[in-house]
């Protein structure tokens, strides 16, 4: 498989320059190029583009649920003709729950965990960490194809009775167990559990790789506290996943099991509903709870430690100013990591869960809020005095700061036990997590797709478009989410297709149908990103090496890399923050230029190759 | 690009309209709604101590970031003032003062989750012989009624005249739930067939029904609440009628209630019926 | 642009910081296994909670698992991690021809465990103990109204499906006579029993009695329950030949007062009584007592030839939730062993060296693994 | 009604049915949205009925295999001749009483027209929740919107929500075959039926269950009218009525008239006519013997067991597994190929008797409800009523209402619930 690695000669005028890079050594078919390509980039590539067409989809769902709320009960625009000729085209009430499982569940499982560990994950890691590729390429093409199967069962979801599965993303039983309790906990639901546990499947191949990649294989003097925020992200991610995914999958098929043959293990003694049999044996409901949290706890941090990391980067390469107190930083990223793992019991505060048990979590939960205010300041103290840009990676990068805040604070409401007995469950909670996963994760995603862009296609995107895109996106979020808060003060609940048959409700409806509109305002605006995404991929001015005067040694190979990524051999010198260093002339010191006048910058000699 | 630091307002929105919304919510009804609860005080002045402590570390981090963006843009500070790696004094202090402040919250609040939801501080028909409340011999407050969630209404069951659930003098009702004013009063809660949860957001009382499992909640509905009624929420997802189950808590005064249980009683009971109106009588 | 120009050249092999001093295999063999930890950590943990969360459990023996089978196939799981180890020194040694000896030996020592598993299921399934069968598994938890009406319904259905044969042999004639016999002699009586009972001690007498007269599960109630039992069906035996003794008393009875009777309708009556008392006392009451031995060891004990083709349902309490956990435990398990033997398999062909004993040493860590997982496994299922 | 029929002249009637069939394009487009039509897409529903009918042939019992045939040749009838029925009948029945979401009306009907209009059409909110198109909102995802049973939620549902077209109610006070009362309808919007997945609408306010109530009998006699005609189209003569009715103006009006009198307010089986009478036809109940409830119970149980005859059905432990049914109910009570309009395509369901000593009885439970379902037997399911003095009727519902607590065994409860003591 050995090929040349370009440089940014040769090939320059050629429109698919990336192509060209790829093939060039060893005529290879498309099939072989990009269908089963065992380079870490195309990977990358395949998991950033299959990602986003799900995030359409997600977003689409959401728009749905957006127009029940603002609408119950009219007909729905354009499809409800089709789906529900059977009740004038007004959305069926099973089918609303369909909407909302799904789309947390397209959200969570098919855009923002890949699009992190295995868009950004697959791209930047061996780039990053300077290695040719992941330890184990056909490990990683498999991490991949294994989405592939969860693509395609998740899609099955959709074509089943019922409309798709509707017991939540939680899947919480005895709703998803007994298949006549629901329209959509029938096959659609077997299809659901079978789509986690392949994307199960995918997140542990793609996590143990990683790993393995990040400890083994770091170019000379790359030690681990020179590694970039993003690759500590990922690395401590991809603990997260090996150490929580696996009870997931456990869990998942002992819920298979249970809906497949009758096993129980998640359902009470002679539970029934819609006068199905009875079952025999005594499972615990919330058994279920305790094993998907312990995942999914994990996993919120699974969904915003590699967007953290990323952020860091960003910011403290347009502030060009070193990352403020990076160890702390990391410190941090780990001390979430561990607490992680002993929270997840704040999921669960009104479950009928012990209530002492409820206390010891409580406690636990608090203290994890505090090394995310740790971050935080730190992000404020590389901002502090720096030479800030305003570019378009930089402004999603601030909005994540911003954002995140928000979600940050309100996390507290909910770990307060007494507080969280009156907001869960409400739109509370709804915001909170679509102010960190979406105003959060999603902004830092959007930066880092225009920060990294140039690396991936070796040309860049529109700057002034894509701060269109960030206005607008940024007005119409808050617009959406923000207003969640105070819904969920009046207890507003989650998961209602007709909220306002409740007096305590009722006077809600105009709020919901003002962030309806900006819900529909905020997908709009993506169309300017795709004709910026899509444009600039073959007709943006082309990049160079290093466009943004990173310090990255990603930013040492050409743009976009060829196969093997580097055209030299890369070795670290210093940690990756060096911007603004006085020992140079430039405002950066990236880490791979050998020091000045045989000044060390610390850390051991690299060892000549 | 000297005008770039006027991004930096772009997030200054962020706080004005995050504080300002807050600011305007009663005026547009969306605040806590009405507490008729006795415990329910403790709940909110929780919630609004919160709010206040996050509010100024929102306004104060919002600030900070604005005012940094707008002062160090890189037209009117074309050379980056510091070159610093991080302070660790810092770093101790700003790990320190949220470290107490939060564990503060959690002690501070601890009383309020144990007097809601430890089934030792329910309450109790008469304290043991050992004369300490929360001990093994109390002997616990008959629930005034069982509430049993199922796809998708509220069950409602009282003991009847002998007091005792699951007896065959039971009362039966749905989504009706008549209590008692200015009573401490217990509730039997259960499901029949998937997850519920029985939640009532005027007497901030929310607890999952489990099927398999037999939960008691607790209340007192404030004198000044009676002759009213309060909605009876299921808030947790059990279907595709989840939004279906509604319910409805009515206060009474306490001859109403028995009033009340008495109609009940007799509805359940009579042999005959008067003849039905016809159309045009109504 | 910062970066300098360089001439192309061949792909470079690249050289790397020292991580871990160990290869890339075996390191993300290590970091796979410790997903394979969380795995059975949660599998092992459902376990637990479920076992101490239930109210009682059932012994190893009400479900008929032998200790000495599964001791047996834990010493065969630990030759196996044993001759691995060899394979590998073998290999380490460029004695190729040796470690494959001792690979095919490791193979066939996991086929012999997985012989010995598929004995074991074969067992359980035989005794109607599955992870769950649709609507209801065979096993039931409590000895209630649902389970007597389920050991009535499932004698009635084999009792019509031998009906419905168009001829039947000598064997099944026989067999209709038995369920026949159960079904009205001892199922419906005590269910009536049940039903009619005027306190809940009656009732739960019958139906405990008809619980333990189809299958003697001991759940951990008090060690003196069984006996309790068995002396009930002793006082039954002494009852029915009490009957017996009455009935005949009455039939004498009956038998001197004919002659007297003169109006023919009355007379048919009377006869038809005398008949009736007479099947009673020739083969009906001997029959239930012939009966009650056969209930005193369990119609569904081994050494009962019914248990073989009445497949009654059974009451074991938690056998439900005893049946799911072995399965599930014991079943993954199975499937890691699977694997181990498919990656042995396509090992067996490759040709060993010290150069690529690596490979060996990595499959190796996981059949320890795999090992070591049964070795928490026997004690939880089969000791405890 | 033949002598009715006979006047209309040949030549008159011949142009009648010219014109009709030229109204009746016109008519056809109108209706073209498949959900206002009672007998939505019944061609596709016919042929999925005889698809079923066969993949069943397979597995059926030789004794059930004739009646199979008999079915799947009747559709196949069914089918050749629905294109031209379904025209005509539906053009009438729209003329006749309009869409379920423009309903028009008629005096003949007693209905209210205000109250219908409030629960017709799409659902429209406002800020205060005060809505129009209340059964859009509340009930047409199972009941459909032509009242068939067959929303979107239906195949799901065990039993299936009722269809009204067929005028069959199970919990009324009035007798076997009779049509229930408002206050029976009434009732089970407000309670809902225990057992089933028809909620309680206990809180809407009394006006909007009213309308409902209305609604609901407006959607039964017009798909009663509907089923009616489908029916009796080959009778003698009726073509000529029905191609009559057809025409537009006044002179349609009269002959729609003529189907009202004639074929519908038949003082026995006419649909107008069944639902006037309701009112009088409640069953009576008698006095409760003064016995003591204990008492009362052992009888109770002397007739469960005894010539009361419960046990056949309700089986030895009464709980409903005695006989058990493998068709659905609506199945059961198909007596003719055009009832298999009603959803067809719906899974087949086991009708069982009710297991009595689970806590919930199906339907209203105080005991008025249960005396009337005893002494009566329970419409479209079956239920036969017992063959006992009415005063007896009183033990059996002690009995029946004393099973579920004779054995109040509730099973064990979890153990991490530490709060429940």
């Amino acid at each position: 498989m050995s090929s040349h690695a370009l440089g940014d000669h040769g090939h320059a005028a050629h429109a698919h320059d990336l192509h060209d890079h790829a093939a060039h050594g060893h005529q290879m078919s498309f099939i072989g190029k990009y269908i089963f390509s065992r380079d870490h980039k195309i990977i990358g590539l395949q998991f950033l583009f299959s990602t986003l067409l799900w995030f359409i989809v997600g977003g689409l769902l959401a728009l749905g649920i957006r127009w029940q709320l603002a609408y119950p009960w009219s007909k729905l625009p354009i499809l409800g003709d089709m789906l529900f000729s059977g009740e004038a085209g007004q959305m069926s009430p099973e089918f609303y729950t369909a909407l909302f499982t799904m789309h947390a569940t397209v959200m969570i499982f098919l855009v923002i965990i890949p699009i992190l560990a295995g868009a950004f994950g697959n791209f930047l890691i061996p780039l990053m960490i300077g290695a040719d590729d992941m330890a184990f390429p056909t490990l990683n093409m498999l991490s991949y194809w294994f989405m592939w199967p969860a693509f395609v069962c998740f899609g099955m979801t959709f074509l089943t009775a019922g409309h798709g599965a509707g017991s939540g993303w939680t899947s919480y039983p005895p709703l998803s167990v007994i298949e006549s309790a629901a329209p959509a906990s029938g096959m659609a639901q077997t299809w659901w559990l079978l789509g986690v546990t392949f994307v199960g499947v995918s997140s542990m191949l793609g996590s143990v790789n990683y790993m393995t990649t990040i400890i083994q294989m770091r170019a000379p003097g790359m030690t681990m506290f020179r590694m970039p925020m993003t690759i500590w992200g990922m690395f401590i991610t991809a603990i997260l996943q090996a150490f929580a995914l696996p009870v997931l999958t456990a869990a998942g098929f002992m819920q298979l099991l249970d809906r497949v043959w009758d096993t129980g293990f998640f359902v009470a003694e002679g539970a029934t509903a819609n006068n199905a049999a009875a079952m025999s044996g005594g499972g615990q409901p919330l058994l279920w709870q305790h094993l998907f949290w312990f995942y999914s706890h994990p996993a919120v941090y699974i969904m915003i430690l590699p967007a953290m990391g990323m952020v860091s980067d960003m910011i403290a390469c347009f502030a060009r100013k070193p990352l403020f107190g990076y160890k702390p930083m990391v410190y941090s990223i780990s001390g979430i990591a561990g607490l992680g793992f002993i929270v997840w019991g704040h999921h669960m505060f009104v479950s009928g869960m012990n209530p002492v048990l409820g206390v010891t979590f409580m406690l636990a939960t608090m203290m994890i809020a505090l090394p995310s205010a740790i971050k935080v300041f730190n992000w404020l103290g590389t901002i502090w005095g720096g030479k800030i840009h305003f570019t378009t990676p930089m402004l999603f990068a601030v909005a994540f700061v911003s954002m995140f805040i928000i979600g940050g604070l309100s996390g507290i409401y909910m770990a307060a036990t007494p507080v969280d007995i009156f907001i869960h469950d409400t739109y509370f909670i709804v915001a909170h997590f679509h102010y960190v996963l979406f105003s959060g994760t999603a902004m830092a995603v959007m930066g880092a797709i225009y920060f990294w862009f140039p690396k991936m296609f070796g040309r860049m995107m529109h700057d002034g478009w894509g701060k269109v895109h960030f206005l607008l996106t940024f007005i119409f979020l808050n617009g959406t989410f923000y207003p969640m808060h105070l819904l969920g003060m009046v207890g507003f609940p989650r998961r209602l297709a007709d909220p306002y048959h409740y007096e305590t409700f009722a006077h809600l409806l105009p709020m919901n149908q003002f962030m309806t509109w900006c819900a529909i305002g905020m997908v709009a605006t993506q169309i300017i990103f795709a004709i910026n995404f899509f444009y600039s991929m073959f007709y943006g001015p082309k990049a160079g090496r290093n466009p943004w005067h990173a310090n990255g040694l990603e930013w040492c190979a050409p743009s976009p890399p060829g196969h093997g990524n580097f055209d030299f051999q890369p070795i670290v010198y210093r940690g990756p923050y060096e911007y603004g260093s006085p020992e140079t002339d430039e405002d950066y010191y990236p880490q791979w230029h050998p020091p000045k006048q045989g000044e060390s910058s610390g850390g051991e000699e690299p060892k000549p190759h | 690009m000297g005008k770039a630091k006027y991004w930096s307002i772009v997030y200054l929105m962020v706080p004005i309209f995050g504080v300002g919304l807050f600011v305007a919510a009663p005026a547009l009804r969306m605040w806590l709604p009405a507490d008729v609860s006795e415990h329910g005080h403790t709940i909110d002045h929780l919630f609004v101590f919160i709010m206040y402590l996050t509010g100024a570390v929102f306004v104060a981090t919002e600030c900070a970031l604005v005012w940094y963006l707008w002062k160090y843009d890189s037209k009117s500070n074309p050379a980056p003032t510091k070159f610093t790696h991080g302070s660790h004094s810092l770093e101790v202090v700003w790990t320190i003062l949220p470290a107490a402040t939060l564990l503060f919250i959690a002690i501070y609040q601890i009383n309020a989750w144990a007097d809601q939801k430890l089934v030792r501080r329910a309450p109790v028909e008469s304290v043991g012989p050992d004369g300490v409340r929360g001990t093994a011999d109390d002997v616990p407050k008959a629930p005034i009624a069982e509430v049993t969630g199922r796809q998708f209404e509220w069950r409602i069951r009282y003991p009847g005249p002998d007091g005792v659930l699951h007896t065959r003098d039971d009362l039966l009702d749905v989504n009706d739930l008549h209590i008692p004013v200015d009573e401490e009063l217990v509730l039997v809660i259960k499901s029949e067939d998937v997850l519920h949860s029985f939640f009532l957001p005027n007497f901030r009382v929310k607890q999952d029904v489990v099927p398999g499992m037999k939960q008691k909640v607790w209340f007192k509905a404030v004198k000044g609440s009676e002759g009213r009624s309060y909605d009876l929420v299921c808030a947790e997802l059990c279907g595709w009628g989840h939004y279906k189950m509604k319910g409805r808590v009515t206060v009474d005064t306490q001859s109403d209630y028995r009033a009340w249980l008495e109609k009940l009683s007799f509805e359940q009971h009579k042999t005959s019926e008067p003849p039905p109106a016809t159309a045009e009588e109504q | 642009m910062s970066t300098t120009e360089h001439a192309p050249h061949e792909h470079l092999v690249l050289e790397y910081h020292p991580g871990l001093p160990l290869s890339r295999g075996k390191t993300i063999m290590w970091l796979f296994l410790s997903t394979e930890i969380m795995f059975f950590a949660a599998l092992i943990g459902v376990y637990i909670v479920i076992r101490f969360g239930a109210f009682t459990w059932p012994r190893p023996h009400d479900v008929h698992l032998s200790e000495p089978i599964g001791a047996f196939n834990t010493f065969v799981l630990i030759c196996s991690s044993v001759t691995i180890v060899l394979a590998f020194e073998m290999a380490k040694a460029n004695q190729s021809s040796l470690a494959k000896i001792w690979l095919a030996l490791t193979f066939a020592l996991g086929g012999v465990f997985l012989g010995v598993k598929a004995y074991e299921y074969q067992a359980k399934f035989a005794h109607g103990i599955h992870p769950s069968a649709s609507p209801r598994s065979r096993l039931y938890e409590r000895a209630d109204l649902v389970y007597a009406a389920a050991v009535r319904q499932r004698l009635a259905d084999v009792r019509t499906e031998l009906e419905k044969l168009p001829e039947r042999t000598d064997e099944q004639n026989e067999q209709l006579s038995r369920t026949s016999t159960l079904l009205n002699q001892f199922v419906r009586p005590l269910e009536k029993k049940a039903v009619m009972a005027n306190t809940a001690a009656e009732r739960q007498a019958a139906l405990d009695l008809l619980a333990y007269g189809v299958f003697h599960a001991e759940p951990h109630r008090g060690e003196a329950d069984s006996s309790v039992e068995g002396k009930k069906i002793d006082a039954e035996e002494d009852r029915l030949k009490a009957e017996i003794v009455a009935a005949k008393g009455q039939r004498e009875a009956i038998a001197a007062e004919l002659p007297t009777i003169t109006d023919a309708e009355a007379k048919d009556k009377k006869q038809a009584e005398y008949d009736t008392l007479g099947r009673a006392i020739d083969t009906e009451i001997p029959a239930m007592i012939e009966l009650l031995p056969t209930l005193k060891t369990g119609l569904m004990s081994d050494d009962n030839p019914d248990a073989h083709w009445l497949k009654l349902p059974l009451m074991i309490p938690s056998g439900n939730m005893w049946a799911s956990t072995y399965f599930l435990l014991t079943g993954f398990h199975a499937i890691h062993v699977l694997i181990g033997l498919i990656a042995f398999a396509l090992m067996l062909p490759m040709r060993f060296t010290a150069k690529n004993a690596g490979i060996l040493e990595n499959i190796g860590l996981y059949w320890h693994f795999v090992d070591l997982v049964w070795i928490f496994l026997f004690p939880l299922l089969y000791l405890f | 009604m033949k002598r009715t029929l006979s006047k209309a002249r040949p030549s008159v009637l011949a142009l009648v049915t010219l014109a009709a069939s030229l109204a009746s394009l016109a008519g056809c487009d109108q209706s073209s949205q498949a959900y206002f039509t009672a007998t939505s897409a019944p061609k596709a529903e016919i042929q999925r009925s005889i698809d079923r009918l066969d993949a069943s042939l397979a597995t059926a019992k030789d004794e059930q295999k004739e009646d199979i045939r008999t079915s799947i040749k009747n559709l196949e009838e069914e089918l050749g001749a629905l294109p031209e029925k379904q025209r005509i009948v539906t053009t009438i029945v729209d003329a006749m009483f309009g869409t379920p979401d423009k309903p028009i009306v008629l005096s003949a009907t007693g209905l209210d027209a205000n109250k219908i209009r409030l629960a017709a059409g799409p659902t429209t909110a406002n800020q205060d929740g005060n809505t129009g198109g209340l059964y859009r909102r509340h009930c047409v995802h199972c009941h459909g919107v032509a009242g068939n049973g067959a929303g979107p939620t239906a195949e799901f549902l065990n039993p299936y929500p009722r269809d009204f077209r067929h005028g069959w109610f199970k919990f009324k006070s009035t007798g076997i075959n009779e049509k229930p009362t408002d206050d029976d309808l009434r009732r089970i919007l407000r309670e809902g039926i225990n057992g089933t997945a028809m909620p309680s609408f206990k809180l809407l306010p009394a006006a909007e269950i009213d309308a409902l109530v209305e609604y609901v009998k407006y959607l039964s006699i017009r798909g009663e009218v509907e089923n009616t005609l489908y029916k009796r189209f080959d009778d003698d003569g009726i073509k000529e009525m029905l191609a009559g009715a057809m025409k537009g103006g006044e002179a349609g009006d009269e002959f729609r008239a003529l189907i009202i009198e004639d074929l519908l307010s038949d003082e026995a089986t006419g649909v107008m006519a069944t639902w006037k009478r309701a009112n009088e036809r409640i069953v009576e109940v008698v006095p409760r013997p003064e016995v003591s409830s204990e008492e009362s119970i052992q009888k109770g149980r002397e007739i469960f067991y005894g010539k009361g005859g419960c046990v056949q059905c309700h089986g030895d432990s009464a709980m409903g597994d005695g006989q058990t049914y493998y068709v659905n109910d609506i199945d059961a009570t198909r007596s003719n190929a055009i009832k298999q309009l009603v959803n067809p395509s719906f899974p087949m369901q086991a009708l069982k008797p009710r297991n009595l000593r689970y806590t919930v009885i199906r339907g209203p439970s105080r005991d008025i409800d249960l005396y009337r379902r005893l002494r009566n037997g329970i419409d479209a399911v079956g239920m036969p009523a017992p063959t006992i003095p009415p005063e007896e009727v009183w033990h059996l519902v002690d009995y029946v209402k004393s099973l579920p607590y004779e054995f109040n065994e509730p099973g064990p409860t979890q153990s991490e619930n530490t709060r429940a003591n």
